[in-house]
């Protein structure tokens, strides 16, 4: 096969990857901090993107100029979700936390397509239609967004957990939360202001990708599955490594559906999971 | 402390003899519909309740029960379009499929000692796989499926009524319910607990870990593809979205959380309430509006009673028992 | 003596109301069945289907309901399956088993509706599908399931004669031939279908590329890199809504633009527009190489869907006038038109006179114009007699709008924009 | 009295842990709670810091009440507890691990003069500044959660078995040390099993067995006392 196919693919892959890594960075923010499994991370995404939806219909905004209304309003729903349920439920048994997100996955997928109707959506955006190129190999504006915004957003991450205060005491807690408690970190509004970070992130996600993913009530599921496959091989907890597994992902789709196709193309990104994690369980930049 | 426990058994047994009286004799009230949901009702009570041999009692998070089920629909199904093989005997080749399958990945993933989350995810991993190999494989139907032409008789495991399946699948789950009881009391039963509470302690004091939990996944696994085999003979049409389906286990795993994880009558209990309440929402109310249900109750239940109903009851009848001494 | 009169002046009202009412209530409703995916993944379909039939239920109500029957007003019996196989047949056969209920409309796509074809047998239940296009579930001959869409095999029929029409006409070179297709029945048997007719013409040798891709892919790209890479002369890309926008995405992306036919909803939907944007929607669909099949085609005259058209806009100006709109309103029709004619509540009857409804050239009653042969709707076979239209985007007037080209039946309907 | 406890029980789930404990505490004393493996001196020590809820009972200081206190309340307050197993941040460096211990309210604007100090008292943890800390030795490591509890500015502190796990040597070193600082009058109550060391250095001594309090009073009463020297002293 012509060599700038590949480098096309792994460049397309990239992109795609960039959005995994993305949404997984939330998943692992929540996991650090308060050991929760959230199933309907994916579904909050749903939300910003169908809020991007709803403003773009009504007020024709970009979706880029939504985003500044998507992350603050998903900050305080994150707020509001943990301090009504995920508060409740932290010492619980792990199976019940899973099966209470499942339960709102219920609740606002089905209150998204009694809302929204079942429809196929999609909102265009400024850069849609934009086209960068480099000799053979070209890539959308809007795919180059997000992967810079994915980029900056895991580097500004890192940024805050090794620099500032916040995250000197984000770090403590995933280190040890009854030290950290000891240390006098408010450990449950810490939670709380990382958990609502993590939903706000998905706005940002959320609002980047509408010209990118096609909207439907029931997409969150799948995206959660993604972003809990890209945080556990990326090494539960390490942000870097979600970001890397991200990228690996969406290589791992692109060639697969370039090479194999069809089904078991698509079986290639599960495969490599699976075989990662069962030869290396710890995750690519996990530790042992 | 004993006597205590056997009287609050007796009576929950006894309740449990009314409700059988009354699902006995229950189809000649219920119209063919309502008769073929609870055909469907005891089913899910039947797989929920093998679902949480392995998920309730030894506490993981598994989601390779579609592998299973998808293995007992198929094996027959395939076996009887293909080559008349009566269902009777695909279902046991279908359970055999299952168990192997499930030891084969059980013991890959045990070994490596995965946490929690990491299992949990592989065993999805696993699943889509299956749903992508039913998918592409021609004699599997690809994703067309499977129909199977009405042809009644018994040997064909298809019924001119149906009652006979409302009594197959009650019988099923009687006998599913029994199992678990047998094995909660026995040896099998209190090493999976204490490797649900705590896996390098039991493993300290002399438990063969993954040789329980392999057991336990191949109990769940063999009842669980004989389900599968009830399930296509009953709906008489399979294909990889609903026989290898992720729905379907989360649906076991959401009854088994509203009754109580690891309970005997949790599955029972979760499963009775929750479908027909789905149902009746479903048909009456408002269409879409029966996961709101769903997921409203399943967020209460856990906020007030974090160990699903069951246990919540047990220990209201152990209070009013220590109050009332008599 | 006043209260007297009062007395028997209130008796003979009731009497009176009594004897008006009683007529009316006399005549029990006729009751009709109606279900889908109105939740789940395929809502978007189930959807369609059910807010057609509920408005064409609610006119011939309004209208008087069945005269055959004593002015019986019609019920709707509304049955979700939540997308899923289970509650598909659960609801048939509640619907089956329910006397009063004589026809079925529903459920739309395959998964659905091939478990419920045996229990339409067994209730010898009148099943008339809207978007039901698998030729295996009508290929057993069941008398009492029908489609009013066009079957998938056809679609690919379709595709290979057009093709075959512009090589013959207008020169076009066929040496190079690919093909892009989702993996699932859909996909594959409108594959099967463009296969046969190319063998047919002679050229099934030129087909370079067979690809079937995963339609859930979350990116398009490495499928159109293959695509490209195979550098066609003519290419088919069969894709549904969401792998129809990532297609068009990747080719404007990739900058790649050839002679392409495409279906479905990933190439005929009238919200394609909107989702891609208008540039990359005019630069991959609006350009003068790219032609989509269509069902419903818009702008040949056809008095009945433009009358149609605009009764439903005005009761739902929110709803879009689309293809699954419309056949769910036909399968409504038909069968509410078989039961008129049936004249009698015997489902036998009302499966008999759906077999003998025809419709003539033009004929109003056909709301997609795609009945063009004169004849019976339903063949004995239980195929549908209805055939797809080639069209091309358009800009006029400031919006895009489909030109009809091409008709299996009558061939080139019109010049294509790139030899105008 | 500095801190009062009265009356308290707690424990986990079904299990009583600590049952009716009352021990009070003087400004610049140092009182020692002695007792065996799984006598419930941790679980004390998690109530009166707030991380274990008690069943009843009431904790003062100061002679207000701290009971209903959310834990990191209870830290701005001046209790201070460096906890049993050290609880290091192992993956942060010392002197993070430092800044962590001093970013109460109280101690928030003097930390400068805090590192200072506590530098001084442990003069290797300079050395180790940029050092993670998990990679420390024991002694090394029981220094600074030692020193990280200080940076908070405790009004009293709560030391969970310092001696743990350290070599003789080491325990001697780190004792030194707290002498230091009760002479300088800070407020100590310490929770240890290896007794002598306890009674050497604590003024006085609470006996705790099964959860409960069984005897009380001067540390040189309890060297002497025939009962403790049978149990815990082995004479």
């Amino acid at each position: 096969m012509d060599i700038t196919i590949i480098a096309q693919a792994l460049i397309q892959g990239l992109m795609l990857g960039a959005i995994y890594g993305l949404i997984g960075l939330g998943i692992t923010m929540v996991y650090a901090i308060t050991g929760l499994l959230n199933f309907a991370h994916g579904d909050f995404m749903a939300i910003a993107m169908y809020l991007c939806l709803a403003l773009f219909t009504h007020f024709n905004m970009d979706p880029y100029l939504s985003s500044l209304i998507a992350v603050p309003a998903l900050f305080v729903l994150g707020l509001m979700v943990y301090h009504f349920l995920f508060r409740r439920v932290l010492k619980a048994e792990l199976l019940m936390v899973v099966q209470l997100t499942l339960g709102m996955v219920f609740i606002i997928e089905s209150s998204l397509l009694l809302t929204f109707t079942a429809d196929y959506e999609s909102v265009p955006n400024i850069l849609h239609a934009v086209r960068f190129s480099l000799g053979p190999l070209s890539v959308s504006g809007s795919y180059l967004a997000t992967f810079l915004v994915g980029g900056g957003a895991g580097a500004a991450l890192y940024w805050v957990l090794q620099k500032t205060d916040l995250g000197r005491q984000i770090r403590a807690i995933s280190q040890n939360k009854d030290a950290a408690t000891l240390m006098g970190i408010n450990t449950t509004r810490i939670q709380m202001i990382v958990f609502a970070l993590a939903i706000a992130l998905l706005g940002l996600s959320g609002s980047l990708t509408t010209s990118i993913l096609t909207m439907e009530p029931y997409m969150g599921l799948e995206l959660t599955l993604f972003a809990f496959i890209v945080f556990v091989m990326g090494g539960v907890g390490n942000f870097l490594g979600t970001l890397v597994a991200g990228y690996l992902l969406g290589i791992a789709d692109a060639m697969g559906s370039l090479f194999i196709g069809g089904h078991l193309g698509a079986m290639v990104p599960y495969g490599l999971f699976v075989l990662l994690l069962l030869f290396r369980p710890q995750g690519i930049l996990g530790a042992k | 402390m004993m006597g205590e426990n056997s009287r609050t058994d007796i009576k929950i047994y006894l309740g449990l003899l009314v409700l059988l009286i009354v699902l006995l004799l229950l189809p000649t009230r219920l119209s063919i519909t309502w008769t073929r949901t609870f055909a469907m009702v005891f089913l899910f009570i039947y797989w929920a309740s093998a679902w949480n041999i392995i998920g309730g009692m030894a506490g993981e998070i598994n989601f390779l029960h579609p592998i299973f089920i998808g293995a007992g629909a198929y094996s027959s199904t395939v076996l009887y379009i293909n080559f008349g093989v009566s269902p009777w005997v695909g279902m046991f080749l279908g359970a055999a499929i299952a168990v192997v399958l499930g030891l084969v990945i059980g013991w890959i993933c045990y070994r490596s000692g995965l946490p929690h989350l990491s299992f949990a995810l592989i065993c999805l991993g696993f699943s889509h796989i299956g749903e992508i190999i039913a998918l592409e494989w021609d004699l599997l139907g690809g994703s067309r499926g499977l129909v199977i032409r009405p042809a009644p008789g018994l040997a064909n495991m298809q019924f001119e009524t149906i009652s006979t399946y409302y009594y197959m699948g009650l019988g099923m789950a009687v006998l599913m319910v029994g199992i678990c009881h047998w094995i909660s009391r026995n040896k099998l039963g209190y090493y999976l607990k204490a490797i649900k509470h705590n896996e390098t302690a039991s493993a300290a004091i002399g438990i063969d870990t993954v040789r329980y939990r392999l057991l336990a996944l191949a109990v769940s696994a063999f009842f669980c593809a004989l389900g599968g085999t009830f399930y296509a003979q009953l709906v008489l049409y399979i294909d990889p979205h609903s026989a290898v389906s992720i729905t379907a286990v989360i649906s076991m795993i959401l009854f088994c959380a509203i009754g109580g994880f690891g309970t005997v009558l949790g599955p029972v209990v979760g499963t009775l309430i929750l479908m027909p309440i789905g149902e009746v929402v479903r048909l009456y109310v408002m269409t879409g509006f029966h996961l709101i249900i769903y997921g409203v109750l399943v967020i209460v239940v856990i906020l007030l009673s974090p160990h699903g109903l069951v246990p919540w009851f047990q220990s209201r009848m152990k209070k009013t028992q220590e109050e009332s001494p008599a | 003596m006043g209260k007297q009169i009062l007395f028997v002046a209130s008796l003979t009202m009731l009497l009176v109301a009594a004897l008006g009412i009683t007529p009316v209530v006399a005549v029990d409703p006729v009751k009709i069945g109606c279900h889908g995916a109105f939740t789940g993944k395929y809502a978007a379909y189930g959807m369609s289907t059910l807010h057609a039939v509920r408005y064409e239920v609610a006119k011939k109500n309004a209208e008087g309901g069945i005269k055959s029957l004593g002015g019986a007003k019609i019920q709707l019996i509304e049955m979700d399956n939540a997308t899923n196989a289970k509650d598909s047949v659960a609801n048939h056969e509640r619907l089956g088993t329910n006397p009063a209920v004589l026809a079925v409309i529903g459920p739309c796509t395959t998964p659905m509706s091939q478990p419920v074809e045996p229990i339409a047998a067994r209730y010898r239940l009148p099943t008339v599908h809207s978007i039901t296009t698998l030729d295996k579930i009508f290929e057993h001959g069941n008398e009492y399931v029908f489609t009013v869409s066009v079957l998938a095999s056809r679609y690919g029929a379709t595709y290979a004669s057009f093709m075959v029409a512009m090589h013959e006409k207008y020169g076009l070179t066929l040496n190079r031939i690919t093909m892009a297709y989702p993996d699932n029945d859909y996909g594959i048997s409108v594959v099967d279908g463009f296969k046969k007719g190319m063998k047919k013409a002679g050229f099934d040798k030129n087909i370079v590329l067979d690809l079937p891709f995963n339609w859930k892919s979350k990116d398009l790209s490495p499928i159109v890199l293959k695509i490209k890479a195979a550098k066609p002369d003519f290419h088919l890309q069969v894709a549904y809504f969401a792998d129809g926008k990532l297609y068009h995405d990747a080719c404007y992306n990739l900058g790649f633009h050839p002679w392409q036919v495409g279906g479905a909803s990933g190439f005929n939907h009238p919200k394609l527009w909107k989702t891609l944007g208008e540039k990359i929607g005019g630069a991959t669909i609006g350009n003068k190489k790219t032609f989509a099949y269509d069902m419903a085609a818009f702008d040949l005259p056809n008095a009945g869907r433009d009358a149609w058209t605009k009764g439903f806009t005005a009761k739902h100006p929110d709803i879009t006038v689309e293809m699954n709109l419309l056949l769910g309103a036909m399968a409504a029709r038909f069968v509410i038109e078989a039961i008129e004619k049936a004249g009698k509540r015997d489902r036998t009857a009302i499966a008999g006179a759906l077999h003998s409804l025809t419709l003539e050239k033009d004929d109003p009653r056909d709301l997609a114009g795609t009945y063009k042969k004169p004849g019976p709707v339903w063949m004995r076979n239980g195929k549908p007699n209805s055939y797809g239209y080639i069209a091309q985007w358009e800009k006029g007037n400031g919006r895009w709008s489909k030109k009809t080209l091409f008709h299996p039946l009558m061939g080139m309907l019109a010049v294509p924009k790139a030899f105008r | 009295m500095l801190v009062s406890v009265q009356d308290i029980t707690a424990g986990y789930g079904s299990v009583t842990v600590i049952k009716n404990i009352s021990l009070e505490v003087d400004r610049g004393e140092w009182v020692a709670v002695i007792g065996g493996n799984g006598a419930g001196k941790s679980t004390l020590f998690r109530v009166i810091s707030g991380l274990v809820r008690p069943r009843s009972g009431k904790i003062y200081f100061e002679g207000r009440e701290l009971t209903a206190l959310p834990p990191h309340e209870i830290v701005n307050k001046g209790i201070i507890q460096v906890p049993e197993g050290r609880m290091l941040f192992p993956k942060m460096n010392v002197i993070d691990n430092l800044l962590l211990g001093g970013r109460n309210r109280r101690a928030r604007n003097n930390v400068n003069e805090s590192l200072k100090k506590v530098y001084d008292l442990f003069p290797i943890l300079e050395k180790r500044a940029s050092q993670e800390a998990g990679t420390l030795s024991g002694g090394e490591q029981q220094m600074l959660a030692t020193a990280r509890g200080l940076m908070a500015l405790p009004r009293v502190l709560l030391l969970d078995e310092p001696s743990l796990g350290l070599a003789p040597l080491m325990v001697r070193e780190i004792f030194n040390s707290l002498q230091i600082l009760n002479k300088e009058g800070m407020t100590i109550l310490m929770v240890e099993q290896n007794v002598v060391v306890s009674l050497k250095n604590a003024e006085r001594a609470y006996v705790l067995e099964n959860g409960e309090i069984v005897m009380s009073g001067s540390s040189k009463d309890l060297i002497n006392d025939d009962r403790t020297k049978q149990a815990y002293l082995g004479i």
